[in-house]
């Protein structure tokens, strides 16, 4: 099968399917080597660029995903059909400490943020973007925490080393900034979860 | 450093914890966070703790918490340093672990806000929402992931319903022997019998023995296992006191359902 | 908005549904006249002939929807072949059960869930994530459950004695805080998961 023809029947496949399709299970499907389906991909996102759809591809949690424009974001959100995740602060907060620092504990937690966090802890794990590891060998057997599947499409990672770069302490922002900073991060976003950025 | 409360405006509820207040007041006071000047923002800490009428119960112990380790090492810094000249080594600066724990803070705090801006799923991007149902047929082959969350959210949301004495908590000796019985009978699979000793393999931890020897007990109390002696103070055998299947072919046909 | 600029949004628009879209609902989200709308979607047909995709506009009950081309269809059966296997609330429970009071018999299961739980006991050993230990010697002679490898491996669990504890779980939040977090925050939301955190 040439590129020609490959490239509708892959977008067809992640088109259809209901979460990120890996690489192996489309080369697996069609009976090929993932390098074709790999070359068929890279036309696709070529295709993609030249003649502006509505969608892109993006490589998220170790698949690839169809998911529309960021810049149509308002007018899908006017279609309402979708309701977003809202995050509390504490609830991002914890949720990017479990990230980076995965496996980890709840007191782990608790000491890098100076605060309670099992009931934000519950309310990641019920979300699924936070899953039980197991235990960790340490007297007590605490459990031990990290991000899901879920986690990774969510904020469309192709996986945990796609994760935005902790930047090292350097220089505090001055005051002003700050401000301005905390006044666009209100601690909870309006009704239909529109964050001002 | 004089201090008024007007300009600040602070509500306590604004700041995520103690260490959350900190960086704020450092910020605002252009701070060195590797030099903190530990009375200056002492005060300023406490006079916000004071000024704070209405507070979060919850909230407060954590405060309170840090006002105690700030006082304390202000007062540690107060005391003449010991010079202790056979040790060439100076003390830790009384601030190095505040420091150590701020500077940590900060940098997840920063990133938050990154993945907060980040395109998220449902909020920027979309995917297709509509289903297929005329070109996906389900097989159910694989598993959709699930978490031990929602396993123990099942088990909590059964026992609720459940008859009272069946409510007790699953601890963790009582999953130990689960596993012990587990493997016991991995053991005993396909064999006539077991040496006792056998089972105690050198090497066990004490709790581990005693682990060993409760899930026997209990295969024992099930009738799943029986115990024999050829002579006294002979080896002890463990016999299966029925077949035990092959897990490798199982048969799940109505008779592996327990009611034949 | 220029066409080459509009057809691209009404293909998200159509992409992101949750079923066949209608011309007014788009008119109306995007405060447009329907014929612009129409003729968004007569552009965007035209582009689907001209450059293949693999997936085509069809109009279904007043609405339109983003198909995948019928010729790819023997292929994408192949996909959803390896659908996930979605638990149950009943397997989910009964899995849970035989976790955490293996060795268990089916009278066991019966008598804690209330139900026959014969046919869900039977998925679990398909999936083989149940498997029979033997029977008990007793009259009868009832099987008796326990979990498997597999069991441990889709759980990340080394062993069982890893499981965690339901008091550690309660101890995440306190039942009362619990209480006042469920009526801030909706717990269950629909099958898309998306909610506020």
């Amino acid at each position: 099968m040439d590129i020609l023809e490959l490239a509708p029947l892959v977008e067809a496949m992640i088109f259809a399917a209901d979460g990120p399709l890996k690489v192996d299970r489309m080369a697996e499907a069609l009976d090929m080597d993932q390098t074709e389906i790999l070359s068929a991909i890279e036309a696709l996102e070529i295709d993609y660029t030249e003649r502006p759809r509505g969608f892109f591809l993006q490589e998220v949690s170790g698949g690839y995903q169809l998911r529309t424009r960021p810049e149509y974001a308002d007018f899908l959100r006017k279609l309402g059909h979708s309701r977003p995740f809202k995050f509390s602060r504490p609830a991002l907060e914890s949720l990017a400490i479990i990230a980076y620092r995965q496996p980890v504990t709840r007191s782990e937690i608790e000491y890098l943020r100076g605060v309670d966090s099992g009931s934000v802890l519950k309310t990641l794990l019920e979300k699924r973007l936070v899953r039980i590891l197991g235990k960790k060998d340490v007297p007590g057997k605490p459990m031990i925490y990290g991000t899901t599947r879920e986690f990774l499409e969510l904020f469309g990672l192709p996986d945990l080393s796609a994760l935005p770069t902790l930047r090292e302490f350097s220089e505090l922002a001055p005051e002003e900034d700050n401000q301005a900073f905390m006044a666009n991060l209100p601690l909870l976003v309006d009704e239909d979860g529109l964050t001002e950025l | 450093m004089n201090i008024d409360m007007d300009n600040y405006a602070i509500h306590l509820e604004n700041f995520e914890g103690p260490l959350d207040l900190l960086l704020h007041l450092i910020k605002k006071n252009e701070m060195d966070i590797y030099d903190i000047p530990m009375a200056a923002i002492t005060d300023q800490y406490l006079t916000i703790l004071d000024a704070m009428k209405v507070l979060n119960l919850d909230l407060a112990g954590e405060f309170l918490l840090m006002a105690a380790t700030l006082l304390h090492i202000k007062s540690k810094l107060l005391l003449p340093k010991l010079v202790d000249e056979e040790l060439e080594e100076e003390e830790e600066d009384p601030r190095a672990e505040l420091v150590r724990r701020l500077l940590e803070y900060q940098k997840y705090k920063e990133v938050s806000q990154i993945l907060d801006i980040q395109p998220r799923l449902g909020r920027d991007l979309f995917t297709r929402a509509a289903p297929q149902p005329e070109v996906l047929e389900e097989t159910e082959a694989g598993f959709v992931a699930v978490g031990l969350f929602d396993l123990l959210a099942a088990l909590k949301e059964v026992l609720k319903e459940a008859p009272e004495q069946f409510v007790h908590e699953v601890n963790m000796e009582q999953l130990s022997v689960k596993d012990r019985i587990n493997t016991i009978l991995s053991c005993l699979q396909g064999k006539e019998s077991v040496a006792f000793a056998d089972l105690f393999s050198s090497g066990l931890k004490r709790n581990e023995l005693i682990v060993t020897f409760l899930a026997m007990l209990e295969l024992v109390k099930l009738r799943m296992v029986r115990f024999m002696q050829n002579t006294s103070h002979g080896t002890i055998w463990l016999f299966p006191a029925v077949v035990l299947e092959e897990t490798g072919e199982l048969d799940v046909g109505e008779d592996a359902l327990g009611y034949t």
